[in-house]
């Protein structure tokens, strides 16, 4: 077995196994802790329509802060889209997940996700920056924010050595970058990259209590 | 399967080596005039895609001179229609093609008489003057032979 | 052997001009993949060279690799035979059979001591003796009676060099490889089911103008040959750039020659001449032909998934493992739950 | 809890000395200050505070845990950290050990936690040391709770964060003291059932107008706070004017009259559930359909979104912020109000308006009684807290930075160039008024109910 044989086969599987349990583990051990039931009488209904509002609406950043928070919101924003567009459409990751889902849809050229790669890369970059000078960031960050900032972008740069190669075998280079992939699902229910599914738990249950309430979201 | 119908050539959605190719021997072509520097591409150390090896030969023509040489089968030294720029086909004995290049040089290397050739020629010569006169035998032995 | 002729003697033997030659030559550079300036040097090494003894031997094979061997254009069958090479043993092409072609063998073995070739085609055996045989000797004895005296050994196919498809999952016959199996002499793997025809030629005639081993890659394969990945030079390679890709066999894309990733081709990740030497003296190559690239040069390349599953595809396993996976995350995020639970009733009791 | 009282260590404070002379109302400034309450020892503490942050380690606030990606944007929602740009401010920071203790003890990977020894435990050091940042550093106004991307509610972290430091006996001196004055007296500042009487018979002369003390049965059980029987008596003769004007079958109860909630803001849930449960009886007891809540603003979180689970049912009648019932009053053509003259600015209390729901309320008011209403820059739910909400008005070593963060309000307000500042509670105003002598500011903070009831038209009596 090799090095892209180990990594796409084994190396994978468990680390989709890991994804699997663990975010199960972490989702199921929030959700089943004890329950307070709200006893207030409503203003309006909050429950899942409460929710989903929420889920939604917090997508967007209100008028009052857009002037202090311009700049990690557009870095944050932009990390997202760039990770979302190099992820889902990247014809190579979208044959990688049609093996695994059965799911098909249009990709874009490579010099295309080349370039949103490389600026992904560079607000990563800018994003860490933030974190280790901005005062509340270096006070508020462990080692799970630099972690997880080092496991996210660690696909994203194996991924983009790979047309220019440095001399490497294409193989071994798309080993090690399925090898980066499988770190990043196993990491991720256990740090804060988990906030893939707790950014709607979270604000979920925000708005379930909120909207009730009739009180801004 | 009768509705199967011939599809033109796809390669204008690409192209291919044809242009590079050509790029490469105007390059060549300054080289040779302000150098004296020839140049060989080996056209089997570029990857074609279908009919684009055509195309190159169809871009480069037929000029003035076209020679064949026969030694350990049939080649083809022709000059296309941009002088200095050589076309060579070199097949062998069962006809299948070893090699293809274009030279750009005034005249190919493999046109030149070698000296070893012009040294067992002009032996042979010499050694056809000092036998007796023709007649006394029968034509083949007149024939040039390489030994 | 100082009566062995150099092939310079043989070619002027045969009446072959200072043209003909340097046409050979600059064949054969074309075939080196070395720059036509290289021509002189070859032809320089080629005049002084003598050609050695080839003994070829066949094991679990299926003859293809020698069917390939005798489309090879430059120099041919013949050429090779006759000029370059001195094939004392080979089954299929021998005149001789039984007791005196093993005879031929010993003698070639004899005669030439530590200077001949062995070339292998076929995997090697080793789960019973029995399951390959030839003058009732099994393909493991005899293979290591003839490296013993040889210079070097190829082993032309990706049988012989990995096993190939007898080596396949589950591997029946226990095959091995002969790098598995021959340690002290240089092993120079040409792979492919089969070997492209100029590549077999190729390395021999390396051999014969240098007189030396190629620089060989990590898997033990000639550099001049493998050194590239058919996706490196394939002529469809821009279609991939831009995102143009056969879904299908019978799509648009597919009679526009799209790429053919999608569909399996293992061009990224295996290293071989096909994209420029091609097939079938030059004509064309698997992908030319609107069919992924298998992948037949590379180690395991029958056991590398479908020949239709694109190279980015990975595998996530069964269903009841990810079934089981689900089920053990929702076990523990109970006993999580439960086990904070506890503990919040312990901690607010004493409290 | 029923040892409360031993280990709150009121004895401290049984000469707790109030102030009720000066612009905002708390005790006397402490020459002793008195910020570790009883006599446990640092371990017990932890292990209170460890019992207390257990109990509200539910789905809710685990939910918000796990979600936190330490963005820091919550910053920049904080008057705290705008004001000073100290990061210490930052909200989530500022339940690091709540956060702590839940990623230890109660999350999902806390097994994991704690065997591998990644979480420590909460020390009394950091305990004391967040004393600062979760009393006298936050007011609760739940603006940071509106910039998370994550949604998650940071200023109902806070509130689970002080039940813990309440009784590990880590909180400030002054919101202690006055926290056991209305748990044992019934008001945080010394207001008795008669003081509360006298000062109803004095507005009743006042102002001319029947208030309908101790009704045996009443549809509505109006409430009052005590900063407005203490500084703001004309209220509850606004009170009176506006229900007696509607015709309304109401009284107000000597045994049950005090909206504020110190056990809320101070962090002591028994207390709240006390405090809210008196008013709760009254309102049974007179078989009220409706408690209406005076200008306080944590009287209408403590009520209105919290008195049911006090409770421990939903409450047999209907909690109406006086903003709210004046709006439905004027909205439905019962009430009429003149229009004044001036222009007119509103102060949004938080716990009413971005928190509780009510924001509309005030500015229908507002729509009928005058005609040049003026919104602040990012006001309404995203309007600058007053600085003095969450109990920190009264906390003497908070001051400096009470009346820093003052500051952006301050800018919010003159940038509308209202002649009037009005706002409906009672504590925000008490702030307004001492920062307003401490800056010397043209602007009070005048009483909305006030305005309306000075400008009630007589016809429609």
């Amino acid at each position: 077995m090799d090095l892209l044989e180990f990594a796409r086969g084994p190396a994978l599987q468990v680390a989709i196994y890991i994804f699997i349990a663990g975010s199960l583990w972490r989702v199921l051990g929030v959700l089943w802790l004890q329950k307070k039931p709200d006893h207030s009488a409503a203003r309006h209904s909050g429950g899942i329509g409460g929710a989903l509002k929420v889920i939604w609406s917090r997508g967007f950043t209100a008028p009052a802060f857009k002037s202090r928070t311009m700049y990690p919101k557009t870095l944050g924003y932009a990390l997202h889209i760039g990770l979302f567009i190099t992820v889902f459409f990247f014809i190579p990751h979208i044959v990688f997940f049609k093996g695994l889902f059965g799911l098909n849809w249009p990709g874009l050229p490579n010099n295309v996700i080349y370039f949103v790669g490389v600026v992904t890369v560079a607000i990563g970059i800018a994003v860490l920056i933030r974190r280790m000078t901005h005062p509340v960031m270096k006070l508020i960050s462990n080692f799970d924010d630099y972690f997880s900032w080092f496991v996210t972008l660690l696909p994203l740069a194996t991924g983009l050595i790979m047309p220019i190669r440095f001399g490497i075998r294409y193989e071994t280079l798309l080993a090690v970058h399925i090898l980066s992939v499988a770190l990043l699902l196993i990491w991720l229910p256990f740090g804060k990259l988990a906030h893939t599914y707790f950014v709607f738990i979270s604000r979920g249950t925000t708005g379930s209590i909120l909207v009730r309430r009739g009180a801004k979201t | 399967m009768s509705n199967i119908e011939p599809v033109s050539s796809p390669f204008h959605y690409t192209r291919g080596n044809v242009e590079p190719i050509l790029h490469e021997i105007v390059h060549a072509l300054d080289r040779l005039l302000e150098d004296d520097e020839p140049t060989v591409i080996d056209l089997a150390s570029l990857p074609f895609g279908p009919g684009e090896l055509d195309q190159l030969e169809e871009r480069l023509g037929v000029g003035e001179l076209t020679a064949e040489l026969n030694a350990l089968g049939r080649s083809i030294i022709r000059e296309t229609v941009y002088p200095g720029v050589w076309w060579l086909e070199h097949r062998n004995t069962e006809c299948d093609i070893v090699g293809r290049y274009i030279e750009i040089t005034r005249a190919p290397e493999i046109l030149m008489s070698q000296d070893a050739d012009i040294g067992a020629g002009r032996a042979q010569l010499g050694d056809s003057l000092e036998r007796p006169a023709p007649g006394d035998n029968n034509g083949a032995d007149n024939e040039p032979r390489p030994n | 052997m100082k009566d062995i002729p150099t092939l310079g003697d043989i070619l002027q033997a045969r009446g072959v001009s200072r043209r003909g030659f340097l046409k050979y030559c600059s064949a054969t550079a074309s075939l080196l993949a070395l720059p036509p300036a290289m021509v002189p040097q070859i032809a320089n090494a080629l005049e002084q060279a003598r050609r050695p003894s080839v003994i070829w031997l066949s094991f679990q094979e299926c003859t293809g690799c020698t069917e390939s061997l005798t489309r090879s254009s430059s120099p041919t069958l013949e050429g090779l035979i006759f000029d370059t090479i001195s094939l004392d043993y080979h089954h299929t092409l021998q005149a001789a059979a039984g007791e005196a072609a093993e005879a031929a063998r010993h003698a070639a073995m004899e005669e030439n001591n530590g200077n001949y070739l062995v070339l292998v085609d076929g995997s090697i055996p080793l789960g019973n003796p029995g399951f390959s045989t030839i003058a009732g000797m099994s393909n493991y004895d005899m293979l290591m009676e003839t490296v013993e005296g040889a210079a070097a050994v190829v082993a032309i196919g990706s049988c012989a060099a990995f096993g190939g498809i007898p080596g396949a999952n589950p591997n029946p016959t226990g095959a091995v490889s002969v790098r598995d199996l021959v340690k002290d002499k240089p092993v120079i793997n040409v792979p492919g089911c089969p070997p492209i025809p100029m590549v077999i030629t190729g390395v021999l005639a390396q051999y014969l103008t240098f007189g030396q081993l190629p620089e060989l890659d990590r898997h033990g394969r000639p550099m001049a040959f493998f050194g590239q990945t058919i996706h490196d030079r394939c002529y469809r390679r821009p279609f991939y750039e831009q995102g143009k890709f056969a879904e299908t066999f019978d799509d648009e894309g597919a009679r526009l020659g799209w790429c053919l990733f999608k569909l399996g081709c293992k061009g990224p990740i295996t290293y071989n001449a096909c994209a420029t030497m091609k097939w079938n003296s030059g004509t064309s190559f698997p992908i030319e032909a609107g069919h992924p690239c298998l992948g037949c040069s590379e180690p395991g390349f029958w056991d590398k998934g479908g020949f239709y599953n694109a190279v980015s595809t990975g595998e996530i396993g069964s269903g009841t493992a990810l079934a089981g996976a689900a089920a053990a995350g929702v076990a523990i995020g109970a006993a999580a739950a439960a086990m904070s639970r506890a503990r919040q009733k312990k901690t607010i009791k004493e409290g | 809890m029923t040892d409360h009282k031993d280990d709150t260590g009121h004895h401290a404070y049984a000469e707790v000395e109030l102030d009720i002379e000066s612009e905002r109302l708390s005790i006397k400034k402490p020459d002793v200050r008195f910020d570790r309450q009883g006599d446990l020892s640092d371990e017990e503490r932890v292990t209170k505070a460890m019992a207390h942050f257990a109990k509200d380690f539910g789905t809710t606030a685990a939910a918000y845990l796990d979600a936190c990606v330490h963005c820091g944007m919550c910053a920049e929602a904080c008057h705290y950290y705008v004001a000073t740009g100290d990061p210490q401010y930052t909200p989530i920071w500022k339940l690091e050990p709540f956060k702590q203790a839940y990623k230890r003890e109660a999350g999902p990977l806390a097994p994991l936690y704690r065997l591998l020894g990644l979480k420590k435990k909460v020390t009394i050091e950091q305990l004391e040391e967040w004393q600062h940042l979760l009393y006298d550093s936050c007011t609760v106004c739940g603006r940071c709770s509106l910039i998370c991307p994550m949604g998650i509610d940071i200023a109902a972290l806070v509130g689970m964060a002080r039940h813990g430091m309440f009784k590990a006996g880590l909180i400030p001196h002054e919101l202690h003291a006055v926290a056991t004055k209305a748990e044992e007296d019934g008001s945080p500042l010394g207001v008795t059932p008669q003081l509360f009487q006298d000062r109803l018979e004095w507005m009743e002369d006042e102002h001319e107008v029947d208030m309908n003390i101790d009704k045996e049965q009443a549809d509505v059980l109006a409430v009052i706070s005590s900063i407005e029987i203490q500084k703001y008596p004309d209220s509850m003769g606004a009170t009176a004017k506006v229900l007696n004007a509607m015709g309304e079958n109401w009284t107000f109860r000597t045994d049950g009259f005090e909206a504020t909630n110190f056990g809320l803001l101070s962090g002591n849930a028994d207390w709240q559930k006390d405090i809210s449960m008196r008013v709760i009886d009254a309102a049974i007891k007179v078989g009220a359909k409706t408690v209406l809540l005076p200008e306080c603003g944590h009287a209408y979180m403590a009520l209105r979104w919290m008195g049911g689970n006090m409770y421990g049912k939903p409450l047999p009648f209907k909690v109406l912020h006086i903003s709210e019932y004046l709006a439905d009053a004027l909205n439905s053509g019962k009430l009429k109000v003149k229009k004044v003259e001036k222009s007119v600015t509103f102060h949004d209390p938080c716990q009413v308006s971005r928190r509780g729901g009510a924001t509309q309320a005030p500015r229908d008011v507002l729509k009928h009684l005058c005609s040049d209403y003026r919104e602040m820059p990012g006001g309404g739910d995203y309007n600058w807290c007053c600085g003095g909400g969450g109990g920190v008005v009264t906390i003497h070593r908070a001051d400096e930075l009470r009346y820093k963060v003052f500051k952006l309000k301050m800018e919010q307000v003159e940038a509308t160039e209202a002649d009037t500042l009005l706002s409906s509670c009672a504590n925000c105003r008490q702030n307004f008024d001492d920062c307003q002598s401490h800056y010397d500011w043209k602007y009070t903070a005048d009483s909305l109910l006030e305005l309306v009831a000075e400008n009630l038209e007589e016809a429609n009596a």
